[in-house]
């Protein structure tokens, strides 16, 4: 089994970069992820005949058969139970879970076994299974459709959690995903899906390493600290901000764990000032790990505590409200303003 | 020296007679029960009250095929946010309410909002959680019927342990959950039906098999003979249905719901029927199935099929099929205007209900949004 | 439904406190609640016949009968889903998981249903469940009967999460849990239940209000905030740490959600130097809320960086290590340690 | 008008036959599958190679016996943290390992520690997880089996997952997974026979009712006429057999990893045993189950049938009885000299397997500890 398949060579025709949306790009992840090793295998609802209720799977039964994108039962628990079973053989499933909140009944599987099996076998029986969740809100999606669940997986060690922002991101990262001999939960930002930006299949960009922030935005007043959906929010803030005198820099995480401690803190160093932005609950999400740890290593480079700007700590709202939840472009700049500049 | 069935009952259960039960009487019929197009018909229409049910049957049919067409049509003025339509399955539907009384209750899954309705809910108040502006717009007390369930089979234990709450109370109460042909394939579909079998629970179980999960046809879902031979591992009653055939769901519902009600156990029901629509307005159902599938059950549709076979019985004229149709324009009005109404909204809701009592968090956090509510308001004066 | 019944009458004879285990305490409180109340029914695996694997049910259903104190199936989402109608019909079921690691089968029932359904029905459906989970390590189990996951339910909205680590807590605790009208996930230190404490069942102590800290030791040099399975520990910390000059205060939080902000702040602005310990695993624990939320509220008073002392980052270790994961008083002291005290 | 079976097949299926099946092949005999004390052991006896098999079925059950009987005792020494044993259901432990060919795939649950030893692990290796000082000990490729499962039933899925993966690599594997009567509760158990059913994967089942999951009997566990009665609600083969009499056991097991090898879909098998001691050593069976119960079961120990029947039967005489002891009491020899040696315990291994490489987190946390323990050394090392 690769550990990390170097990508496609491009393909015969135009290298001209075209335009892509992240939903295009995590298709050809998939597709040349399939092409380039026989073991990889996607199952999960709908995957096969349809192409995933998102199209992310689109064409890829058509491709490489029934066998290689499965439709299975309507089962989550059953899906990634299966998967696991198909991994210790010697395939790479890289399993779908439909929407967020419908991955909850796999949380055994994935908890108890999957974290799990390398360690208990003490490295014998690696479990290279990538489980894509389509995550979070903004799509007018009605309850338990709109879940951002990462916390969860980024507090059960074992598990790598990763989250692309961008079309380039969501190939490479995905690519990486499945290439990587450890379970990766992989959270699609669905709000995402059919945002679109310059990049090519046919060229694809190179695999992204699983583990490194990256800073997508240079500033020297503060720094936001934030990923997946709430990635272009904090650049419309940070280009807001300029008109009150702010110049922010914005670090997108792209893997939560493992996370990248170096390329965080230098960036919160820079500025002396954070506030770290996601749209999950707030209470014991990720974004207080975020603030708790750059505190421990930036403490005296900072002149304010590390504030976050999150969603409530409610269930997710009705489509209607949901405005009202999401971290928007006002309350960043509320936070941002409350970083006891006057010091 | 044999060991013997008897001495392991007495061994491990405080029935002597137990665990070991003859499976046969709990096994579904072979063929689906029909009644339009058999002689049955014919003694229903002989008995007592029986054209006024039928009459009655086929009015609330033609109701709800109306229900399901304004609802589609309200997505497509983007009045709703999605609907999963039970175009199809209308008799399914309704023989749901008429099979409860007063004081049971209904445990719907999300395609079931015309069963909802029928049992009494609001059109209006059904429909919030798929317009978008609240969860679940009713109160499952007035009308004993719980939220939609969104989460596939997760109702199923809710309506055994109701039920089995119920029985402790000395009440009469019958529980019905209503589960999709792919939610059977659910882990918490298998622990309600084993609950409610080892509790000997009131419950029934109804599963709409309308061949496919979203694109995922009944042959990759299941491989059992039917979905109601799940009943015999629960040691439960199954029973199989012709879904699109009104007078026989009503029939083999009441008696499930009987059996329950009398104590003699929970029942698993299979309706065998069809979603002539896509699965929700933003499904392309084109992409799994033929044209010719579509038409060959739109042949069988349950109010074409009713009003053919009452029609042949001399139990429905055109009177009455006008009279159908009047009631149905006088729903289909009332949802417009319904619907007309903007809903309104309150913000500061998302805090509300979260607990009995907000927490010190939740309290800051609302006076958060109240302080940005303020502001903007502000700020939209100003302007 | 009654929402805080008062605790019964002291029995006839002698008032003198005597000795109890947790486990007793917490037994005392279930019978007390069904004797008070009804409605009150126990479910779970064992809890009848066998009293439960840990006895905490011992005797209930000889005294209530099999229906009020049901032996169920093997099922947890089962369990936890009955639950929920029975809730709904009236009755306020407390739910006994076997082990922390056999609770997350019911984890979509219990993130999906019970933390949402009164906020689904706009309060039309409160749901007066108490899902009483026996967690943490320390006691040499194996593989899946040590887990700490209290961040899994902290992090969801619409829950309480309370874990008593005194024994006439658990007896105050689980009262207010029961009696409380909104669904408590109540996490009982399983290596405590054997601890004593002078407590006596016939004049139990009177309900304690869920949601209030308390400070178990007050001292000036900095604050151990901590709570469960950890709060003896932090004790021992104390004690030792005066050799080192040190005076700490110990923080017993109790209530992780709601959280008690106040007292929480007060104790760290006394001593301007805070340490969070927790067994579970530190990355998005619930330790990060912890030092977030009291970096964010006493910025000016710290000294230091709030340092947190948690289990590592893996997956529960067999018996024979678990005291390398499991924080321990001079981890503790090395935390206290690092307060920069040179400043 | 009727609506024909035959035209829901065609529509719903790509196979004509599906998904309406016959039931009754699918269904389990009505008494379990016994051979000691019946005809049948007379035709083993006399056919080809048929005393040999039975004497090694026997010399397994009595190696077998002194496995749970030496584990036991290590508890007592405090040199295993907690064992469950299987006493009482040794015919059904060693069956699996005699019907699995290598290659063939084993998913143990918890109390399954003599088939795995039965397969040829090593028992030290097996016993691990319940000594403590890791948690699976030996290498689930060495001999094919899966790492004991605590969770129960959640192996269940695995097997199906391998079964069919192993499958479409064109291989011969069969995967085989144990499952406890109360095991079959859990909602995964459902979905690994309803995927197994669905893929037609090479799988076995096989479920040791023993009567009681930890205290809870089996009428409070299942209403089910027996639990080989699940197998139809999948589409699969149930089978249904005397857990104590090995010689059924191994016969059946046989089978149904022949059924499953050969293409013909996987099989539930439920052997009805007992479990002769406590849950674990941990446990006070006198709670919820007499002492006359047990002493029943005990007259139908599995090891006394076989050496009953099989001495009757003139294949089994003193010599070969006292062989059999010998090897048992070598192999409980060889487990106290295994652990009489302390264990090899490096603290610095809790962060080696938990990813591919260490995460940057973990390096650190791998520093503090490996500090610590240096600064212990030295603190030691200067007393
Ligand atoms: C636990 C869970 N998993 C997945 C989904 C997503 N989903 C919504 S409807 C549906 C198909 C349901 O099929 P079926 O049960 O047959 O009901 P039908 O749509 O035919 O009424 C799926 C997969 C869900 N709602 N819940
Ligand atoms: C998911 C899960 N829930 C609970 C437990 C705790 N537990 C361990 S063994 C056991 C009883 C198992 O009964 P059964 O399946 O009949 O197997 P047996 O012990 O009889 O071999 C229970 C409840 C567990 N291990 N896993
Ligand atoms: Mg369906
Ligand atoms: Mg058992």
């Amino acid at each position: 089994m690769t550990s990390a398949a170097p990508p496609r060579a491009a393909a015969p025709q135009s290298a001209a970069p075209r335009t892509a949306t992240l939903a295009s790009a995590l298709n050809s992840a998939l597709r040349d992820a399939m092409r380039d090793d026989p073991s990889v295998h996607v199952l999960g609802e709908d995957v096969g005949t349809l192409g995933g209720v998102f199209r992310i799977t689109d064409g890829l039964a058509a491709e490489f058969g029934a066998d290689r994108c499965l439709d299975t039962p309507l089962a989550e628990a059953g899906i990634l139970g299966t998967a696991v079973g198909m991994a210790m053989y010697g395939l790479r499933p890289v399993v779908e879970m439909q929407f967020d909140a419908f991955a909850y009944p796999a949380f055994e599987q994935l908890v108890s076994h999957v974290a799990r099996m390398r360690n208990r076998t003490a490295g014998r029986m690696p479990l290279p299974i990538t489980i894509r969740i389509p995550y979070g809100g903004g799509i007018g999606g009605v309850e338990h459709h709109s879940d951002s669940s990462e916390a969860y997986y980024a507090h059960t060690p074992g598990l790598h959690v990763v989250t692309p922002a961008t079309v380039a991101d969501g190939y490479g990262l995905l690519r990486s995903a499945i290439a990587s001999d450890d379970p990766v939960v992989f959270l699609e930002p669905k709000r995402l899906y059919w945002s679109k930006d310059d990049w090519s299949a046919e060229a694809p960009t190179p695999i992204e390493p699983i583990g490194r922030a990256v800073v997508r935005r240079q500033g020297s007043s503060a720094t936001l600290l934030t990923y997946g959906p709430s990635l272009p929010v904090c650049l419309e803030a940070a280009e807001a901000a300029r008109a009150e005198g702010w110049d922010l820099s914005v670090v997108d995480l792209r893997s939560l764990a493992p996370f990248d401690d170096e390329t965080v803190a230098a960036a919160v160093r820079a500025t002396g000032r954070a506030v770290v932005v996601h749209e999950s609950a707030g209470f014991a999400g990720v974004g207080a790990e975020i603030a708790a740890r750059v505190t421990e290593r930036c403490f005296h480079h900072l002149a304010a505590p590390v504030l976050r700007v999150t969603g409530f700590d409610i269930p997710y709202p009705p489509p209607m409200l949901e405005e009202h939840h999401l971290p928007g472009v006002d309350r960043i700049l509320d936070a941002v303003s409350k970083l006891q500049w006057e010091q | 020296m044999t060991v013997l069935d008897h001495d392991l009952a007495t061994a491990w259960t405080p029935d002597a007679h137990g665990p070991r039960r003859d499976p046969a009487p709990l096994l579904p019929e072979s063929e689906p029960v029909r009644i339009l197009g058999t002689p049955a018909l014919r003694r229903t229409v002989d008995s007592p009250g029986g054209p006024e049910l039928l009459r009655d049957l086929h009015r609330r049919l033609v109701v709800g095929r109306r229900f399901n067409q304004q609802a589609t049509t309200l997505t497509k003025q983007g009045r709703l946010a999605v609907y999963p339509a039970s175009t199809g399955q209308e008799a399914c539907q309704i023989a749901v309410a008429g099979a409860l009384r007063p004081g049971d209750w209904l445990f719907p899954s999300y395609r079931d909002t015309l069963a909802v309705v029928s049992r009494g809910v609001d059109p209006l108040e059904t429909l919030t959680l798929l317009r978008g502006n609240a969860h679940c717009g009713y109160d499952p007390y007035e009308h004993q019927v719980a939220p939609l369930s969104t989460p596939l089979a997760t109702q199923a234990p809710h309506a055994v342990g109701l039920a089995h709450a119920a029985r402790l109370r000395g009440d009469s109460t019958v529980a019905l959950a209503m589960v999709g042909d792919g939610g059977t394939s659910e882990g918490d579909f298998h622990e309600a039906l084993n609950f409610a079998g080892v509790l000997n629970a009131p419950v029934v179980f109804l599963v709409q098999n309308n061949g496919y999960a979203i694109s995922v046809p009944l042959a990759k879902q299941s491989a059992a003979p039917t979905l109601a031979h799940k009943a015999v591992g629960y040691g439960i009653q199954g029973r199989l249905v012709d879904g699109n055939d009104a007078v026989a769901v009503h029939t083999v519902l009441g008696e499930a719901v009987q059996h329950a009600r009398s104590g003699a156990g929970p029942v698993l029901v299979e309706a065998v029927t069809y979603r002539l629509e896509a699965h929700t307005n933003a499904d392309d159902a084109g992409r799994y199935r033929s044209a010719e599938e579509v038409a060959g059950w739109r042949e069988r549709d349950p109010l074409t099929l009713m009003e053919r076979h009452l029609r042949e019985a001399g139990v429905l004229g055109d009177q009455e099929v006008a009279a159908a149709a009047a009631e149905a324009e006088e729903l289909a009005d009332r949802m417009r205007t319904l619907f007309h109404v903007k809903p309104e909204l309150d913000p500061m809701s998302l805090f509300t209900h979260v607990y009995a009592e907000p927490t010190p968090q939740l309290r800051e956090q609302a006076a958060q949004l109240a302080a940005e509510l303020a502001a903007e308001a502000a700020t939209g004066a100003e302007r």
